[in-house]
């Protein structure tokens, strides 16, 4: 069997390069790539706990699953607005942005 | 009484015991063989598939079909592959090598990996996951990633084009499959392939023939086959994602395309046909077998036939009927099917203390019957109302193109 | 666990599968490369401009729709799973669920969006 | 440690989750970027499997290389013009200073209270039915009722929302 570290420490890497991702690109499309890379280490660690520490209880799959429903949402409203950024100001560099009103 | 494959692994086990491997060590090598076995077959039953469908479609154009290599030209599909390997694989210039060859390997990949949820028998199956169901939607969304990687690495706008044209009705025809798929999972309680089948003392087909109906049509265009063949529509997007694609790449595209409509048959057969079930399946699994096999090439036969008669439909239709149509269908059938099928539970379970049992066919049929009924009114309903709409829009166009046949009253009808 | 033995050795197989026959065909098959028959097909003309064409917003609002309809599935199927098990107030609920995504259709259909250009 | 069939297992979807990270954060190229997202979280997708929920692998592979990897493709496609551009902005040796010490906070703190736990039970077979009841209880410990109406609603906003925004 595998210990629990073993997949937390996965999840810790995952979610650690998705925050350099966040922080370091300039593109915003790849911005949104890291924070779906962010939010599925939590659910990583989400299962993870439900597996090793309650596998009786429903609740780590649960909300994994609206987890999921989250992230999906979050990425459709976000590519929509890099999309209608794009059109309004023929930029996707997230530097870029940052008047605040156009 | 054991059927073929149980026979078979128990000769298997013995022979590797004997031969001196333990237990666990001659479990591993028989899954390895099953699997590669499994794997091969698909891909073998291909170059009889593809002579079948040929011969069919020759009749149904009234033409002879291939009848040079072999008797009945039964050989025509070796030749064709022998000459295909000997053709050039064109790299075409900017293309991306990784994706472009992990597209064909993909596609196929994708094809093959369903048959592992298939039950060939009431007692053989690849693996029966307790998400069966969910892992063929999962698995068929591989092909969806194939056919982006090949448009994508091809550096060729038609292929662009075509792969983004593709994806677009590919998931779009995916909705409708998908809520038709939750139909045997809500009426078996088990998204066990295995559960399902062995669920239906009535066919699925006989009690939801709509939700079997739309599926049907949501497969056709999940596999490219008229009339909705328009992923590879020449005279629009040349030859679509697969433009760029020559020799044995091609083949696998090819190959991918056939097994693809072979699975989805077999998948049709087994969700709302029985898949093994059968007179006398119970007690010699090895006729279940069987009677899976005429199944699907019942189902087969259906695809080929509509392939040869209808004509392709226009994207713009093709993309308003799964989403003004099939889906708001799928959609009510779901609704009213649950909410009739409880409240009858409910009223008549002292009736049919038997009613959501499914061990033999007199007790599925009060709940058959009732679903059946809400199937007829739904699908008289639907066929009304599409009648309606489409003699509207005729009437529209006429009046648009010609105004004064109008006034003449010859508009249509 | 057992179960998925089978199904990750028939993935490595399936990819295997398709793979040796591709490079058999690019061990065995000619290979002599020209500028001209490495080019892009284009019906036979020579190849205009950038392969990267504008494309359309309407194909994000159809990813969009499925999307959104994948996650209702996801949800459907548990519910279809236990539907055996459920009282009338339990299935009425996943309709409510159903009804209101049903909603984001209509208004899909209504706005539009649905229309292919 | 015993190296078992599993443990392997878990080594290559480890590989293949950490690498296809990697590929994200760090890829020039934005279509390889998004390639590299999908064999995350298809690896991902792997370890759901070894930790017993196939259910939520299932969706995992379902929503994101179904799903979301075409919608990130479409929109590589419409804001094509940036192919190319540099990945990474000024500050990026102070992002990759952050995660760094973000990864090494987290993996003290792992194997601080978490190294070497086993799981202490087996997986309920009937959990997904279970889930599907929960789904649709309001009272008792699992009552996901309220939850699984509000992410309708929340869908149906998302939904309209992106509409809206990217047809103006």
């Amino acid at each position: 069997m595998i210990p629990l570290h073993w997949y937390l420490l996965v999840a810790a890497g995952m979610f650690a390069l998705g925050v350099y991702g966040v922080l370091a690109r300039r593109n915003m499309v790849a911005i949104i790539m890291s924070i779906e890379l962010m939010l599925n280490a939590v659910n990583i660690n989400l299962v993870a706990f439900w597996r090793y520490m309650a596998p009786e209880n429903l609740n780590g799959q649960a909300f994994a699953i609206f987890v999921f429903t989250v992230a999906a949402a979050e990425a459709a409203v976000g590519l929509a607005l890099i999309i209608s950024i794009y059109r309004a100001r023929e930029t996707v560099v997230a530097k870029e942005i940052d008047m605040l009103k156009w | 009484m054991g059927d073929i494959f149980t026979t078979i692994y128990n000769f298997l086990l013995s022979l590797l015991i004997g031969l001196g491997a333990d237990q666990v060590v001659a479990d591993a090598i028989i899954t390895f063989l099953a699997a590669a076995v499994l794997a091969t077959c698909v891909l073998l039953i291909l170059i009889f598939n593809i002579w079948l469908e040929r011969k069919v479609l020759g009749r149904i154009q009234d033409r002879i079909g291939p009848n040079r290599v072999g008797p009945y030209g039964i050989f025509q599909t070796v030749a064709d592959l022998t000459k295909l390997l000997t053709k050039e694989i064109i790299i075409p210039s900017g293309a991306d090598l990784v994706p472009f060859f992990l597209a064909p390997i993909l596609m196929v990949a994708s094809v093959i990996l369903v048959w592992a949820v298939i039950p060939f028998t009431g007692k053989t199956i690849g693996t029966d996951v307790n998400i069966g169901v969910l892992y063929f939607v999962a698995v068929s969304s591989l092909g969806i990633m194939a056919v982006l990687l090949a448009g994508w690495s091809s550096n060729n706008k038609y292929a662009l084009l075509g792969a983004f044209r593709a994806v677009a009705m590919l998931v779009s025809y995916e909705v409708p499959m998908i809520l038709m798929l939750l139909v045997p999972v809500l009426l078996s309680g088990s998204m066990r392939m295995g559960e399902i089948a062995a669920a239906q003392s009535i066919w699925y087909v006989f009690s939801m023939p709509l939700a079997a109906f739309i599926f049907l049509i949501a497969m056709t265009a999940e596999i490219g086959r008229s009339p909705f063949d328009l992923l590879e529509a020449e005279s629009e997007i040349v030859a679509g994602y697969q433009t760029e694609y020559s020799g044995f790449a091609f083949a696998m595209f090819y190959a991918a395309e056939w097994a693809h409509a072979f699975t989805m048959c077999a998948l049709v057969a087994t969700l709302f046909l029985g898949g093994w079930r059968g007179p006398g399946a119970e007690q010699y699994p090895t006729l279940g077998f069987i009677y899976l096999a005429i199944k699907i090439y019942v189902v087969y036969f259906f695809s080929i036939w509509s392939r040869g008669t209808l004509p392709r439909i226009r994207i713009d239709h093709v993309m308003s009927f799964c989403w003004k149509f099939l889906i708001p269908l799928a959609l009510i059938l779901i609704v009213l099917t649950t909410l009739v099928d409880k409240i009858a539970q409910i009223l008549l379970i002292n009736r049919f203390p038997n009613y959501l049992s499914m061990a033999t066919p007199a007790d599925m049929l009060p709940r058959a019957g009732i679903l059946l009924a809400v199937n007829l009114v739904v699908g008289l309903v639907a066929i009304g109302w599409i009648a309606l709409v489409g003699r509207r829009e005729r009437r529209h166009q006429t009046a648009a193109e010609h105004p004064a046949s109008v006034e003449a009253g010859m508009a249509t009808r | 666990m057992g179960e998925w033995t089978f199904i990750a050795l028939l993935f490595v197989i399936s990819l295997i599968l398709p793979a040796v026959p591709i490079l058999a065909g690019r061990i065995l098959g000619p290979r002599k490369p020209n500028p001209l028959k490495n080019s892009t097909y284009e019906c036979g003309v020579e190849t205009v401009g950038d392969t990267w064409v504008q494309f359309d917003v309407q194909y994000y609002i159809f990813a969009l729709v499925f999307l959104v309809f994948d996650i209702e599935v996801v949800f459907l199927y548990p519910w279809a799973v236990a539907y055996g098990q459920l009282s009338l107030f339990g299935v009425v609920a996943g309709i409510v669920f159903i009804v209101t995504l049903a909603e984001a259709l209509l208004y899909a259909w209504r706005k539009g969006a649905l229309e292919w250009v | 440690m015993v190296i078992t069939p599993v443990t392997i297992a878990f080594f290559i979807m480890a590989a293949f989750t950490l690498g296809g990270s990697l590929g994200v954060v760090t890829n020039r190229n934005l279509f390889h970027a998004a390639l590299y997202l999908i064999l995350a979280l298809f690896g991902a997708a792997g370890l759901f499997v070894l930790l017993e929920a196939p259910f939520l692998a299932a969706v995992q592979v379902l929503i994101y290389v179904g799903a979301i990897s075409v919608l990130i493709a479409i929109t590589i496609m419409v804001t094509r013009r940036i192919m190319g551009v540099e990945s990474a902005n000024r500050q990026w040796p102070l992002s990759a200073l952050v995660g760094l010490l973000l990864a090494a906070t987290l993996g003290f703190v792992i194997m601080d209270r978490f190294a070497g736990k086993f799981p202490v039970a087996g997986v309920p077979d009937d959990s997904l039915t279970r889930l599907g009841m929960a789904l649709v209880s309001y009272e008792g410990m699992e009552a996901y009722l309220v939850p699984f109406e509000v992410a309708s609603v929340l869908l149906l906003a998302a939904m309209i929302g992106a509409i809206v925004v990217a047809r103006k």
